[in-house]
């Protein structure tokens, strides 16, 4: 017995756009959350190669505590943990989500950004330096624009999984997709069929990032990068192996 | 961080030479790559380095722009220390701004060339003097097309360095290091990442800047190059100068036996 | 030392019923019935954490009836979210699980009605903001948890607040009651509606923290839920129901609870 | 009011190990779903470069949905939509909860092997070919083998990412550390506290899995790989940077 | 899928031409990189093509172990059709079996020299002949150590590649492929990607192989190399060959203009 009436009310029929407002609420969260995640995770990977050793250590212990503990208890030691040490600190839902959401999604990125800066020629940074450079404008004009192209892929991956991710939320009573369809599925237990409508909108919005996606891998490949990554992205596995004949 | 009002212009210069070490030590942990290396190099002199592989050729001339540190031993360039200052009787690395300010006097063509790979050809040459000289972009564009006209690549300004052979990258790699106007040229191997019948067009810029005046330091493989266009040669082995003088005292006359041997194998 | 706070005792019948219910054949012969609940709802269901059994009223009263039937109580934890889609799906033969009853339910599945929940608000000690009824509500935060018919009574509620001009009520909805009380320890929100049992238990571990505002309201039954059209089933479950109330364990239980008796289905 | 002598007491005196069983589970479900993700993995990397089109399309396909779609979704799609449709098909909790796990890691791993096979030098598969290996054989004894070194820290973060996602088995009931905390909470809501004894468990795991991971990366790493990959790798940033004077 | 009781040794050899190619035609898109090309290698011979950049030497090699489809023509190797075969009267593309069988048979040296990452010097000589010839291990291994032994490199059996030297490697490479016992040799620029001074240990491996009567098609730069060793030069340029001959008619009496120019360049 699938109530394939709900579904179809849910997806075209409601007046009041519940999915539609849901969907809304995902996608900000995700897109303000990655963006800051991506400014963190920079400053991350810088700290990680730094000279001086408490800026590694830090930023170390950070992605460990990160990376090892769930999202889920992240969000709630900002909403149920933070105002038991200090009273007044009662961050709306909101803020809580996004704050644990970009401080996860740095520790993350500080990863990808450490790996895809490595993976610029180091020839790059020699000829940089050598034409007069400073450490900071090398970075912001030669080596940060190169790794761009290293770093989308695995981005766009982190994005993908955020926006499902987003669903934590509703542990919290954050209205995104998936506690929507809790919220609203549970008075007449249809929470099942919710979830499929709530999916509908989840592949929407991951489809339609996989072509925005596309495009920004194409735009910043412009004059591809160094030899040495060219090799390795350039000719895809299929293109060579196609060659082997019978 | 940029640096301003840098006087890249060749009035500045005072009289010693160009290039003077002393004493050069470098060691990579326990290995002695340069052994007390004293050499120099005069105002418009090009001075051509040969040697067998590992004998600490590249790493001398990275020594020169500071972009390895040295052990002990000092390098004046334009009879300013390079990379170090005293500071109460101490010798101590210099700021970042000033070891900056110093490369960006001397040009340096790699091996692998190191083109800026997001960058066409005429961007990889303004880069610099737009964002360290601070020279207005009008100016710097038009100098950078009399530069690629130069080199022969007057209709690959907009061309990305994977579509360009490697003669031509080399060739905007010595467009992007002359266009900062150094007072210096040093050249690691520029021809020896190239199919041989491209060594030939970098070679012929290389001789046209000796021709017109620039002090140059060669490292080479080509010993062709090195007998038409040096003004003097010098031949490296095991961290240390082995030998040195005219291309004709060299590769006619040399007295040493390793240098007779080395020369032997590759001529 | 530290061992969890302790609970009520279970109050698994003292009495060895005798089978005089009759099952449905199927289950007879598997020789247990197999129930359904979202055990993170104490005090009617929920884990001992000392010995780690699933206890609580409603899970006492089913396996009364079970040994009435002649049949060992097998507690299969679910989400409540899928329960009843498990039920129909025959995961398990019947679902104990708090569930009021309602009519948008009883379209889609039978009751037993077994105890008369009320609803009533957990508010901070002293009720300083003087909260009696939902309709004290407008304007306020208030936390409540998804599903339960307190959060269609607050939805109602807050409707008629607007209408009459003042400002709707702020509903913090989650998952677990658990989470929902938390808002009001936080401060997050001035009261929590929820069914009655919980409320009192809460107060009773911990002592002194919150208190009841206002009175128990609009009385509800909680029912045992089984597949509609059943019939078989939801027979057998009445005679047994009929039966623990006819030998005493009903009343026992409402003492080990600590219910009043008010609660008790007629 | 944080209750620390329940913390304390599920750490360090519990009789019954309960947080300990929990890990188990949480543990053996990462294990199990991921060694079945990468095996998918790989047959589905192999069927995007294959030369044959419906493998091609039904691969992309199995990616997009199960990349697009929430994993909550995925696993209640097993549990709660399949007897729907075939009412004998009543899997139990952890079969649905390894299913969906292994089928959807099998998607993310695709991507990740699809791209580390891309990156070993053609000139690898050349060579094996000139040397009269069919295609099979020289994915087994050359390509394959020198992918790992580029798939592991990948596949490092994934198993990671795993274990923390087990939480998801709690919706269905499975008693692994986020369900055993929300059900042994309950009784005296403490969810929250328990929580906090779930993280210690999870920053326990995930901190020995980096050692194992650092471990088999070592292993993977005898004779680096080619040449191209090399230069990307070997140097980090960190060694290269460092080098800047002043 | 490896071939069983492959028969790789020299015995079986009949009496026509290695190889031969018939009007071999290769386009890459658009572009004609092999315009019908006519040649044969005899038995023993060392066969040197030369020519500029892009004429479609490395095609041609690459063509003839079926590296690269061909778009018409014919190729043999010892008499067997290569890649092909006839089916009903028309030419299909032959089994992977049957075509990793001729390759068996057939030993390639790359420019890169492309040596298993993962495996020492010697398991990268023992893989082939133990997975797809299924030779015993320890004869394998026996004979992979006097491989070793003739390239010079008896002590470096358990050196990973990235241990050993360009020149190391290569010789590596090339006792790979004879560990397979071939009926031929293909070189593609062996020495091209070396160091000069690592240059002549590969080169006077490839001597030895010649003078030991291997049949060997080489591609190279190395003019000095051809001259001394090729029993037969062919000169390629624009997907054509253009000239061939002996060393001395190739080198001093090239009849055609093209042929002359790119002589002039090289030596
Ligand atoms: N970054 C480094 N770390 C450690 N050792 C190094 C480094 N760079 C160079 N060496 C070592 O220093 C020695 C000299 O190297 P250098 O590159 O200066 O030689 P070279 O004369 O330029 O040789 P080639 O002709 O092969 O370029 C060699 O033994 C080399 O292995
Ligand atoms: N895989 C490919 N796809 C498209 N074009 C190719 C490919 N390989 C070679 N070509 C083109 O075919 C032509 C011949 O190339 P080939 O590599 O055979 O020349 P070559 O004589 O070996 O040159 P070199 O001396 O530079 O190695 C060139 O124009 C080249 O750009
Ligand atoms: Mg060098
Ligand atoms: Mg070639």
């Amino acid at each position: 017995m699938f109530r394939w009436d709900q579904v179809w009310y849910y997806l075209f029929q409601d007046p009041n756009f519940t999915f539609l407002q849901a969907a809304w609420i995902t996608l900000w969260i995700s897109v303000v959350a990655q963006a800051i995640g991506v400014v963190l995770g920079l400053i991350l990977a810088l700290m990680r190669t730094a000279k001086f050793s408490p800026f590694r250590w830090i930023a170390g212990a950070y992605t460990w505590f990160f990376r090892g503990s769930p999202l889920l208890v992240q969000v709630l030691l900002l909403w149920t943990g933070l105002p038991k040490v200090i009273p007044m600190a009662l961050l709306p839902q909101w803020a809580c989500v996004l704050i644990a959401f970009s401080l996860n999604e740095g520790a993350y990125m500080s990863e990808i950004i450490r790996a895809a800066l490595g993976s610029v020629d180091s020839g790059q940074m020699e000829a940089a330096k050598a034409l007069g450079m400073p450490y900071g404008l090398a970075m912001r004009r030669i080596i940060i624009p190169q790794a761009m192209r290293v770093i989308i892929p695995p981005l766009g991956n982190e994005f993908n999984n955020m926006m499902k991710t987003t669903s934590i939320a509703s542990v919290i009573g954050l209205m995104e997709l998936a506690g929507t369809a809790q919220v609203y599925g549970a008075q007449i237990f249809i929470t099942f069929e919710l979830l499929i409508v709530a999916t509908v909108y989840y592949l929407l919005l991951t489809t339609i990032w996989e072509f925005i996606q596309r495009w920004i891998e194409r735009r910043f490949d412009p004059g591809r990068t160094n030899v040495a990554v060219d090799e390795v992205m350039q000719k895809s596995f299929s293109q060579r192996v196609a060659g082997f004949g019978g | 961080m940029t640096l301003e009002k840098l006087d890249n212009s060749p009035q500045n210069a005072s009289n010693g030479p160009m290039v003077r070490t002393e004493q050069l030590v470098k060691r990579f942990g326990s290995n002695l790559v340069l052994n007390g290396v004293d050499f120099t190099v005069d105002r418009g002199q090009t001075v051509v380095i040969i040697g067998p592989s590992g004998s600490g050729k590249t790493t001398l001339l990275r020594c020169i722009n500071h972009l390895e540190k040295i052990d002990s031993g000092r390098i004046f360039i334009d009879g300013q220390m390079v990379g170090y200052r005293e500071q109460n009787g101490k010798i101590v690395e210099d700021s970042e701004k000033n070891i900056a300010r110093m490369r960006a006097q001397v040009g340096f063509v790699f091996q692998r060339f190191n083109l800026f790979a997001h960058m066409t050809a005429l961007e990889n040459i303004i880069e610099a003097p737009i964002h360290v000289l601070r020279q207005p972009k009008d100016e710097v564009i038009e100098r950078a097309r009399v530069l690629l006209d130069k080199v022969g690549l007057a209709n690959k300004e907009d061309a990305y360095p994977h579509r360009l052979s490697g003669g031509q990258q080399q060739r905007v790699a010595i467009a992007r290091a002359l266009a900062m106007n150094p007072k210096l040229m040093l050249f690691d191997e520029a021809t020896s990442a190239l199919d041989p019948e491209l060594v030939g067009e970098v070679l012929k810029v290389m001789r046209q800047l000796a021709e017109e005046g620039m002090t140059m330091v060669v490292v080479t493989h080509e010993m062709g190059f090195a007998r038409d266009v040096a003004d003097h040669v010098i031949f490296m082995d095991k961290a240390q100068i082995v030998e040195q003088g005219s291309p004709q005292q060299i590769f006619n006359e040399a007295q040493n036996e390793r240098t007779r041997s080395f020369l032997s194998r590759v001529l | 030392g530290n061992a969890p706070v302790s609970t009520p005792s279970t109050g698994i019948p003292t009495t060895k019923a005798t089978p005089n219910v009759t099952a449905p054949g199927d289950i007879m012969k598997a020789g247990t019935l197999v129930i359904g609940s979202d055990t993170t709802y104490t005090p009617m269901e929920f884990v001992d954490t000392k010995s780690s059994n699933y206890i609580g009223f409603d899970v006492d009263l089913i396996t009364a009836m079970a040994a009435h039937m002649g049949l060992k109580a097998e507690i299969q934890k679910t989400g409540f979210d899928t329960i009843f889609d498990d039920l129909r799906n025959k995961r398990f033969d019947v679902v104990i699980s708090s569930v009021t009853i309602n009519d948008d339910r009883k379209k889609v599945l039978d009751f037993v009605p077994y105890f008369n929940a009320g609803e009533s608000l957990l508010v901070q000690k002293g009720n300083p903001k003087n909260l009696k009824s939902v309709s004290d509500l407008c304007g306020l935060n208030v936390g409540v948890q998804t599903g339960t018919v307190e959060k269609s009574d607050l939805d109602t509620g807050s409707k008629a607040c607007k209408a009459a001009g003042k400002s709707a009520i702020n509903e913090t909805v989650l998952q677990s009651q658990t989470d929902v009380v938390q808002l009001l320890a936080t401060n997050r929100v001035v009261a929590t509606y929820q069914d009655s049992p919980v409320t009192d238990y809460y107060n009773k571990i911990n002592p002194g923290q919150f208190e009841v505002g206002g009175s128990v309201v609009n009385s509800a039954p909680y029912g045992i839920a089984v597949r509609k059209g059943d019939t078989a089933m939801l027979t057998a479950m009445q005679k047994a129901f009929a039966a623990v109330k006819a030998d005493g364990t009903y009343d026992n239980l409402f003492k080990t609870w600590n219910f009043s008796a008010q609660q008790k289905q007629s």
